[in-house]
């Protein structure tokens, strides 16, 4: 029987190497994977790549693994927000390298990586400086960037329903960058709110199918903040 | 540089009027998404019977205004972290969907504020500073050269009183060329092939006074 | 009001010129916009360049708009099947161009028009007589041929459910093509076999937003025959 | 050309059995799209107990068996066209999000007919001349280039007596380099950087009889 269900945290990360390319889902704290971070740092993997929308606030989840100097570089779009403190600081003492990254590219070179297409062209960020070192093709009269698949060792995502074959349902907006990621990443571990029988979740409203998600752990830590 | 003063019975738009203003201009039935900030208050203006559809590029199309307390969905927020609602009608969708929906052209209409729009239609929103190396770009890079047209809701001048409407910019630019019309505390400028044409100006103001305000040359529109 | 929803046939295909480029959803019968093939052989546009996955069987349909002479180029994976009698008929006569694309090339390249990607990189078909003339490339080691985008100015599909905002539902496998046709047309036209009103669909299950339909026409045809 | 008879002795297996013993070597848990014809029989040969998840191309993962007259669905198809049902927990993509599956390489392994399988994994099952201008390829090259392993399913020779297992394929190929392993119904070969290794022959067949069916150099598998 398949059961990709795990019961400790420990299982869940089980496995999770130093340098590993992490992904970790959510906009803002909205779909954000919160154990499962807490979790990486208990774990202890270093010289990560972080793949996030944002590069964390306060001073715990993203932002406590930027402060204990675990990750190595962070791919974002949006690292200055309102409270984004710890990535400032690590950023001006440089001692994190940063990709930023426009959103909807980020979000289509991880479809591209869960999609088996190596590259893809783009017309965001054409004439600016995100296009500094990237090839520029005319194609059909415009210009495009040529972008490059962004594949996760492991995505950590958060999921609203589970069941044991890793199909997963988001909750609202919660759903943003964890489909992809999802697609994105060799081993994708999903902390869900709910879980439920095999044969629960709609067919038709199953938005990340089970073969994306290898462990799934259950989480159910109520609403999220708003940061 | 354009520092003159505005005559005293010039009385430019607060962020509200301008948002009020561009509001006017939008269709039924278009699809918009409304940058982070002063854009979003457009949405506020709209009148109840004309049915505009909003998309938010954090996965939402439809969305629908800002909730009472008790009403609040804590997993339904906009693109700037706000609580916001879904109409019926509304629908979800993940990152790299949201964003075909924008790359591909789909989206009537983008608002946008910005630091700086040229004559040329080139917009700089995201980092004032080629030094300044961890700027956030969020999705405006996607979203100014995504969207069928777009907008941008912005201050005439800086609060130092240099123009935002120029030549050329000088700050790190988003988009090349996708400016189609421009709305300020002073204004409602068209971007045209040959530069920026005025469609509508505050009331006491006149265009020699406007262009004293403004780098770029500005022509009127024939109306 | 936003009202997409139109009374008649003559409604729903107006406009559509000669030499359009027109995207058939459908896998075999189920999904398929039979009325609407109906109806585009009475709104009597021709010269078309025709997209989909078959070349039309039996001498209805699709079938029928070939024997009519209509189609001067057909796009599909799988032209021959059984019953794709005037298919080989007009192809052996000359009387049609042929394109050939692997299924899944053919539903990225539409998805890719759809999202605003010109051309992307694929392995399918590498080093096959399918690619000929495409430019090869190796990325990280592998050949990949770059595809490129395949618009379309009319969409003709098939949906369960419809609002009057355009947002659709699709019945199990009956989705095929269809979502990804919506995205990647110019006007996208749709038969459906319910209407329901403005709320009614959950937002978790809408497959094709609105925004992607422009016209939706009622036909509650009932099950679809199996060929 | 390898055109010699079998012995009397040696019984060929039937595509039933030989579904019947490439089934035996799927294990619980993997993710298979089987290709339309003779390796979609190798769903009946399952275990019941052994969950294995089955996709079809036109947009189902987790497919289950052919249902019973009464119980069709009529929307529910398989890339056969024949009707199939969903299990609990099976789920429906349209083409795109299902080719993203296969190109991807999330399915644990494809299962292809083909008219022949060369040494170095050269497969060819959609066209059987240049000469064909209008074959029909369906999904069978996105299959073969993105699932993480390629079976092929077919017999050893073709109804001729001409083998299947080439040297290299004469027929336009479908994917290069691709086959892992064939089942046949004399044999079960893996393809390796040296060619085929026989993995298991039929009872009353020796390799050297295989061999004199067999275009291609056999060479047993050291076990």
């Amino acid at each position: 029987m398949i059961n990709k269900i795990v019961q400790s945290m420990a299982e869940a990360l089980a496995g999770i190497r130093d340098g590993s390319v992490v992904l970790l889902g959510g906009f803002g704290s909205v779909g954000q994977p919160n154990a499962l971070i807490e979790a990486l740092i208990e774990q202890g993997a270093k010289d990560l790549t972080v793949v996030s929308n944002n590069a964390g606030t306060g001073r715990s989840g993203l932002a406590r693994l930027l402060e204990l100097g675990r990750v190595r570089k962070i791919v974002c779009s949006y690292p200055r927000s309102a409270g984004s403190v710890v990535f400032e600081e690590v950023y001006r003492a440089g001692k994190i390298e940063l990709e930023i990254v426009p959103q909807g590219t980020m979000s289509e070179r991880m479809r591209a990586a869960g999609a088996g297409i190596p590259a893809f062209y783009t017309a965001t960020a054409v004439g600016t400086k995100l296009a500094t070192g990237k090839e520029e093709r005319e194609i059909g009269g415009r210009k495009y960037l040529l972008e490059e698949a962004l594949h996760g060792d492991v995505a950590l995502i958060e999921a609203w329903e589970a069941d044991r074959w890793g199909n997963l349902t988001y909750r609202s907006s919660a759903r943003n960058f964890n489909p992809v990621m999802a697609m994105a990443a060799e081993l994708t571990v999903a902390q869900a709110q709910h879980i439920v029988e095999l044969g629960a979740l709609d067919p038709e409203k199953i938005a990340t199918p089970g073969i994306y998600v290898g462990r799934v752990v259950h989480v159910a830590y109520g609403e999220p903040a708003v940061t | 540089m354009a520092t003159a003063t505005l005559p005293d019975a010039c009385k430019p738009l607060t962020r509200e009027q301008i948002a009020a203003r561009l509001a006017r201009d939008i269709p039924e039935g278009w699809y918009v998404n409304l940058g982070i900030g002063a854009p979003l208050k457009v949405a506020d203006y709209l009148p109840a019977e004309r049915e505009v559809i909003f998309h938010s590029e954090n996965g939402i199309l439809g969305m629908g205004p800002v909730p009472a307390p008790a009403a609040i969905n804590p997993w339904l927020i906009n693109a700037g972290k706000q609580y916001v609602t879904l109409r019926g009608g509304g629908s979800y969708m993940h990152a790299a969907d949201s964003f075909a929906l924008i790359r591909g052209g789909h989206l009537d209409l983008c608002v946008l504020g910005a630091f700086q729009v040229a004559e040329n239609g080139d917009v700089a929103n995201w980092s004032i500073s080629d030094n300044d190396s961890a700027p956030a770009v969020g999705g405006a890079m996607d979203l100014a050269a995504g969207a069928r047209q777009l907008w941008v809701l912005m201050e005439h001048q800086t609060k130092s009183g240099d123009s935002r409407l120029v030549r050329r910019c000088s700050y790190p630019l988003t988009a090349l060329g996708v400016v189609k019309r421009v709305y300020t505390n002073l204004a409602v400028l068209d971007v045209t092939d040959d530069g920026f044409v005025v469609r509508d100006i505050v009331p006491g103001l006149t265009l020699e006074a406007l262009q004293s305000v403004t780098d770029a040359p500005l022509r009127m529109a024939i109306m």
